[in-house]
């Protein structure tokens, strides 16, 4: 038996966030961790891997009991985690990252070339093709989680922890990392997976283990994994598929034209969005889907380009203008740019909408709102003033999604919105979306998850280096289309303009 | 233009900035328009000896002929002052360095400027009685000095300009107690906070003397604030302009003057006449006896403030 | 609430210690708790808390200014310029310098908004910048009021009688509107909000739409100008303003008011209570001193010691609090 | 290295600007370029480069020290008292000096690695601190050796020989043995690397199995170290140190050296190279001013005016860059 843990309890102020968890992991097998947002599994997660102290209970490592001091000593025993909310070095060069705390060294001085060498081949093991010398500052935020896994990797380690890796991935380096995952499994590692796309879970698994409500919920050996055993696990209950509602696009509310972005200088982007229509932006791994979303929302400068909501040419720079014309953003980056983790949800939630009622703050006001947001989105806070920082990954991405929702915008750009999302949130982010689209809101969203695209859009615009390359309307979707589109190859039939 | 740069250039280099200083520039800048050379004025601006000394390194490395400095160290800057009187004239004002090869100085002794004041004080007090003393910073030559000789007359020592109190020695004798002496570090709104502060502590205080230009208006502002103008007498060192007006409403009890004009007239003027003078025994007897020229402190109090305060105005160009 | 208890307790011990030591056995008086003494003290609270909200203002944005000094200095020398040199009336004089420092700070505020220059450098070069420049303004002459302006000196020499001997200074009355309306804006308005918001995470800010740039000037312009009123009560009530040294490292003491209260300096997070209660603390310190001992010769020593001591026992208790106080719901 | 190519460039203008303008026409002779004035400025070059590494080593582990300037007091006071009054020899004297000012920073970094406290508050607690306590112990009397102790001061006003009339200043020659040191601690070895990493992210740092205490607290004892080295230096050179303004603003002097020399505030970014321009720039700066201005009046502005131009162009100059040379191919 590589890791155990045996009645695990942790309390943190206010929550009681595990309870005599049980949990082990043997040499050669990939249990993944299944549980609603907020069930418990990061903490049991970090606590394995000696980044926080449980308050009781016992981990044992090949049979033998630890307390680990810090994250180190776990490392010397052989686990590795790749965290849900990765804490980087952006100053760092890629290599230095890759090998921090491990770096390779003739006698005194650093080997910065080996290391340089050693970090390439691993990225590109990965499917990054990055220079290794650049700062880790420069990478996008699906580029910064494949190099914390390329970091785990390096580890070689006994016991790999995987904390939802692949929230920010597309299907196509999803795929790289599950081979890993198996060439590894076949080499005798323990594999910790926690993943809240079940279609992975089923993929990789040879058990799965659930926690609800910080208890473990029960156990699936590999015969018994199935996509209704895993939710059963995780809520305990089923729910019902959400039908899409019947809509019929209105008037253009957002046209764009000519937008050049810094990041590509030589592609324009055109595109519309109606009234009532959802579109879906899909694409490779830092494809420019980003890019997109943050030039239109005024967050970048665009380098060329006009945009018109509702008809209206945008006035002014910057978001500020840009969520006065009606749009919002639901950003990739919740922890940086979505949410003021040391402020409370409440102040979140309003914080886009609170001068909108005159220049004094109404607590009252507030209040009713953030009770109302966590309600409808169903975000597992003990209280709405509780720091939004404690929230778990899934909870916080709530609140970003209803910050903006709360301000009622005429066209929503989303930017991974379900990232982190348990199942259960998710079917009701979808209907919810589905409704306000039917009410006559224009929604574009980028998203990894081809599953989710499909769930969604009306519509699907392919981007490959910053450029639209393809859009593909409802009844022709198809992974591979997708995929020809995103590597940049043409259709051989006629292409359907944006 | 031309005419300027082929003007002899000599320098007058304070100890920090401060009015006293902007006065004896107008006299250095005087006597330099008379004697025909250009002078640099300049002013250490946080008042450091380091400062200083970079100040006299890059005069020398600019060629000055002839520089006159208040060093700002004597005792330690021996080495200093020595390398300067070897590569031009050097001489001292404001404060001395007799064991260096300076070739004069120029200015007061301040110790017994401090026993005039001494002096004055126990004219105006003469049942004696509790003193403050407030100065700026009790590291210079010249507020200890001065500090000494206030007490050392009051307290009816003999004259030692080598003797010093320590700032929080308990001082009495002669009738006179000397309570405390405060520093504000060259900030005025400290200067008057600790007063204040003296005034709310011990209800009996008969003077407070303020050793630095600044200070005694300061010094005046919490007095009379207090309302103990009858009771608590102002003394004063130098010429600031509250000063003096308060002399004349009969405020401040006197203040001792010291000639900042001249140290820069002087000063000055000596370093050009040295240096038109080719001859070198005719250059020594340019240099006064014993190589000190005493520009003495001048005690104002009511009966020659006037006079006293004319001239001033008439030399700087103040209104 | 439980950060500022901290220095509400410091801050009482050390008035307690206070009128205890300096109690007078012979003659029955107790100096400290004179009204004399009160009134003197309230008056340096209310200038130098002026100067503490406005180093305030700039560090919950996350910023740093280290030109107050030097503002306070613009203000000291421009004002008697103005009033003594010039002859502007007072009613206008006050306004004008205000509007100066005012500009001042929209000067910071622009380099660090839009160029994006690290506001420690932009006002360490104004620190060095503003008082060079007053130098050679005066010309090195001390500026003073000298016996003219007895009028508009009331407001930092003023006090509002309130009988028994005892006045409320001016300064303390404008530094309690200061405060108020400071409070008022930090904690009730959507500017407030948005300020703190910025401070804590200025892109997540920028990404919900506020307009993080405009406030951040903002932030520049109100302590710039708080510094300059400051600074223009500083030199009416002591009258006299050397360039050189006039509010030299009154940043410093503002700033360490400020963070005494609990203001953090990452952003994000301060009240003005406890800037209140950190200035009162730096103002009763070197007040002990003078009071207790024989010469002010330690009082730098004792104010560092204390404030670190302060720092350290709230951490102490803060900790212990926490753990005696763990998860439970 | 595109980071210092600002600070490289203003520091060539300033010296050729210079050299040009402090040339007598009359004379023939350049000052500037004389061999006794590039040998004081080299001196202080030295002296302040070492200030301004030692304010990097804590600048790139994000945090600050504010104490620099009281700690070249310290140093400054305790130097001579040890070799004047109590006749401890040389070889001893400096490394006790040392030792102690390590032991400072040894107890700020205790203070903020085990406390927590934030290093803004520590180090200005300690820059009140270290210079009162100074003040009580000379008793405000100025220290110096006097005549005595000319071995000792070769350290700070010697020179090496190189002909011509010219001699490396032996504190430039520390200076360069620092900051070649302390180069290659940053670039080559574990120790810097994770000094970088604890400053670009402190909890990644730890989260990789970086000892972040024990580096912090190095850095902490670098700084305080290499301030007493250049407190030394600086004492054995003008030979007289007042407590109450020994090393005065210093901190302010270093920090601006460091920052102009490209290290961010936020820590995780420095070369030493940049370092050693800022430096550089700092003392020629004022060496101009004295060479070429009739008064020394203006001598902060300009500095402050100066840094500022230079943060400025250098940070437009960037972005021009920026915009000519995008993205992606
Ligand atoms: N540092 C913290 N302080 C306070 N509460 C915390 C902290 N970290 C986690 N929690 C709480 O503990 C509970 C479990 O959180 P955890 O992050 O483990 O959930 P999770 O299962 O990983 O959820 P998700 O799927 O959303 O990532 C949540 O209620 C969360 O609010
Ligand atoms: N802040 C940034 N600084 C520098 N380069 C960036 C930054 N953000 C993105 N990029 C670059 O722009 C490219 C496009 O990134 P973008 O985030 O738009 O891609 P994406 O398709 O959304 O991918 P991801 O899913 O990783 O976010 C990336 O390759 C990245 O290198
Ligand atoms: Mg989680
Ligand atoms: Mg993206």
């Amino acid at each position: 038996m590589a890791l155990a843990a045996r009645g695990i309890d942790k309390a943190f102020a206010g929550v009681h966030a595990l309870r005599g968890v049980d949990f082990e992991v043997r040499a050669g097998e990939v249990v993944a961790l299944v549980g609603e947002n907020g069930a418990g599994k990061s903490t049991l997660l970090q606590i394995l891997s000696g980044s926080l102290a449980a308050d009781a209970g016992q981990v044992r490592v090949d049979g033998e009991a630890v307390t680990f001091r810090g994250p180190a000593d776990a490392m010397a025993r052989g686990i590795a985690r790749v965290a849900q909310e990765p804490q980087q070095c952006l100053q760092l060069s890629i290599a230095a990252a890759v090998f921090l705390g491990a770096e390779l060294r003739r006698g005194w001085l650093l080997d910065d070339a080996a290391m340089v060498a050693a970090s390439r081949t691993l990225l590109a093991r990965l499917g990054l093709d990055v220079d290794p010398q650049q700062p880790v500052g420069s990478l996008a935020t699906g580029q910064r989680q494949l190099l914390e896994i390329a970091r785990a990797l390096r580890a070689e380690a006994k016991v790999l922890i995987l904390d939802e890796p692949t929230s920010s991935l597309t299907d196509v380096e999803a795929e790289r990392l599950f081979a890993i995952v198996d060439d590894l499994r076949a080499a005798g590692t323990a594999i910790v997976y926690v993943s809240h796309r079940l279609g992975e879970v089923q993929r990789l698994a040879d058990r799965v283990v659930g926690l609800r409500d910080g208890r473990n919920s029960g156990e699936l050996a590999r015969d018994q994994i199935s996509h209704q055993s895993i939710v059963g696990l995780m809520v305990g209950r089923e729910f019902a598929h959400a039908t899409r509602q019947p809509r019929a696009p209105g008037e253009v509310l957002l046209s764009v034209r000519g937008l050049v972005t810094s990041a590509w200088p030589q592609a324009r982007v055109d595109l519309q969005v109606r009234a009532g229509e959802v579109v879906g932006v899909a694409g490779l791994l830092g494809a420019g889907r980003s890019e997109i979303l943050r030039a239109l929302f005024g967050v970048d400068a665009p380098l060329a380009g006009t945009i018109e909501v509702a008809g209206q040419p945008l006035h002014g720079r910057g978001p500020a203008a840009a969520a006065a014309a009606g749009l919002a953003l639901v950003p990739e980056d919740r922890q940086h740019q979505g949410l003021v983790l040391g402020h409370s949800v409440a102040d979140n939630l309003s914080l886009p909408t609170l001068h909108r009622r005159g220049w004094r703050v109404a607590p009252q006001r507030e209040r009713e709102l953030a009770a109302h947001w966590c309600r409808e989105l169903d975000v597992r806070a003990a209280s709405p003033a509780l720091r939004v920082g404690s929230l778990s990954g899934g909870n916080q991405q709530k609140v970003v999604l209803g910050k903006w929702l709360a301000a009622a915008p005429r066209v929503l750009l989303l930017d991974e919105p379900t990232r982190g999302v348990d199942v259960g949130a998710r079917g009701e982010i979808y209907a919810r979306l589905d409704a306000l689209a039917a009410a006559g809101l224009a929604v574009l969203f980028v998203s990894s998850e081809l599953e989710e695209v499909f769930a969604l859009a009306d519509r699907v615009l392919v981007v490959h280096q910053g450029r639209i390359t393809g859009a593909l309307p409802r009844d022709r979707f198809s992974e591979q289309t997708i995929m020809l589109l995103a590597t940049g190859q043409s259709l051989d039939s006629d292409e359907v303009p944006a | 233009k031309g005419a300027a740069a082929a003007r002899p250039k000599v320098a007058f280099v304070s100890n920090c900035v401060a009015e006293f200083w902007a006065i004896a520039q107008r006299g250095a800048e005087a006597a330099a328009k008379e004697q025909g050379v250009e002078v640099l004025v300049k002013m250490p601006p946080t008042g450091t000896a380091a400062e200083q000394q970079s100040i006299l390194e890059d005069l020398l490395a600019k060629g000055v002929r002839g520089i006159a400095v208040s060093p700002k160290d004597p005792a330690n800057m021996g080495g200093l002052l020595d390398q300067i009187a070897a590569r031009t004239l050097l001489v001292t004002h404001d404060s001395d360095a007799p064991a260096s090869k300076r070739l004069a100085y120029i200015g007061m002794r301040n110790y017994d400027a401090g026993r005039l004041c001494g002096q004055m004080i126990r004219e105006a007090l003469p049942k004696g009685g509790p003193i403050v003393l407030l100065v700026a910073t009790l590291d210079q030559d010249n507020a200890r000095g001065r500090r000494q000789g206030i007490i050392d007359e009051l307290l009816g020592r003999s004259v030692d300009a080598a003797r010093f109190d320590a700032q929080d020695a308990a001082l009495s004798g002669n009738g006179f107690e000397i309570r405390a002496t405060y520093t504000d570090q060259f900030d005025p709104q400290k200067g008057k906070a600790v007063i204040e502060d003296a005034l709310g502590r011990w209800q009996d205080l008969a003077g407070v003397v303020g050793l630095f230009e600044y200070e005694p208006p300061l010094v005046l502002e919490a007095v009379k604030a207090a309302k103990r103008l009858d009771r608590v007498k102002v003394f004063g060192f130098d010429e600031n302009d509250q000063t003096l007006q308060g002399i004349v409403d009969g405020e401040v009890a006197g203040t001792l003057v010291q000639n900042p004009y001249e140290y820069g007239y002087q000063s000055v003027t000596l370093l050009a006449r040295l240096l038109q003078t080719p001859d070198e025994a005719q250059r020594r007897a340019l240099l006064p006896a014993g190589g000190f020229m005493d520009i003495p402190a001048r005690r104002i109090d009511k009966s020659n403030v006037r006079a006293f305060w004319d001239d001033l105005k008439q030399k700087t160009g103040r209104k | 609430m439980k950060k500022i208890l901290g220095i509400a307790v410091l801050l009482l011990v050390v008035v307690i210690a206070t009128a205890v030591l300096s109690h007078d056995a012979v003659s029955g008086t107790n100096p400290f708790l004179s009204a004399y003494n009160l009134q003197n003290l309230c008056k340096r609270i209310g200038e130098f808390g002026i100067l503490s909200i406005a180093a305030a203002f700039v560090i919950v944005t996350g910023g740093i200014d280290l030109s107050i000094g030097s503002v306070v200095c613009v203000a000291g020398c421009i004002l008697p310029w103005l009033l003594r040199d010039l002859g502007v009336p007072a009613l206008l004089a006050v306004p004008t310098v205000l509007l100066l420092t005012a500009a001042i700070g929209l000067w910071h505020g622009l380099l660090v908004v839009r160029l994006r220059l690290q506001p420690f450098v932009v006002t360490l070069c104004g620190l060095l910048l503003y008082r060079g420049l007053m130098r050679a303004f005066t010309g090195d002459q001390t500026m003073g009021l000298g016996t003219t302006g007895e009028g508009v000196r009331w407001l930092a020499t003023g006090t509002l009688p309130l009988g028994d001997g005892f006045g409320l200074p001016v300064p303390l009355l404008v530094f309690v509107v200061v405060a108020a309306l400071t409070s008022f804006l930090w904690r009730r308005t959507v500017i407030g909000r948005h300020l703190f918001a910025l401070g804590s995470n200025r892109e997540a800010a920028r990404f919900a739409g506020v307009a993080t740039d405009r406030l951040e000037l903002l932030a520049y312009v109100a302590c710039s100008l708080l510094a300059g009123l400051a600074g223009c009560l500083f030199v009416l009530d002591v009258n006299s303003a050397q360039a050189s040294n006039f509010g030299n490292f009154y940043e410093l003491y503002a700033i360490a008011g400020a963070v005494l209260g609990g203001v953090a300096l990452r952003g994000g997070e301060g009240l003005v209570l406890g800037v209140v209660l950190g200035a009162c603390l730096m103002q009763v310190l070197p007040n002990t001193i003078n009071l207790v001992a024989g010469s002010n010769q330690l009082e730098f020593a004792v104010v560092g010691a204390v404030i670190l001591a302060g720092a350290a026992v709230d951490e102490i208790v803060r900790r212990w609090l926490a753990r005696r106080r763990p998860g439970k719901a």
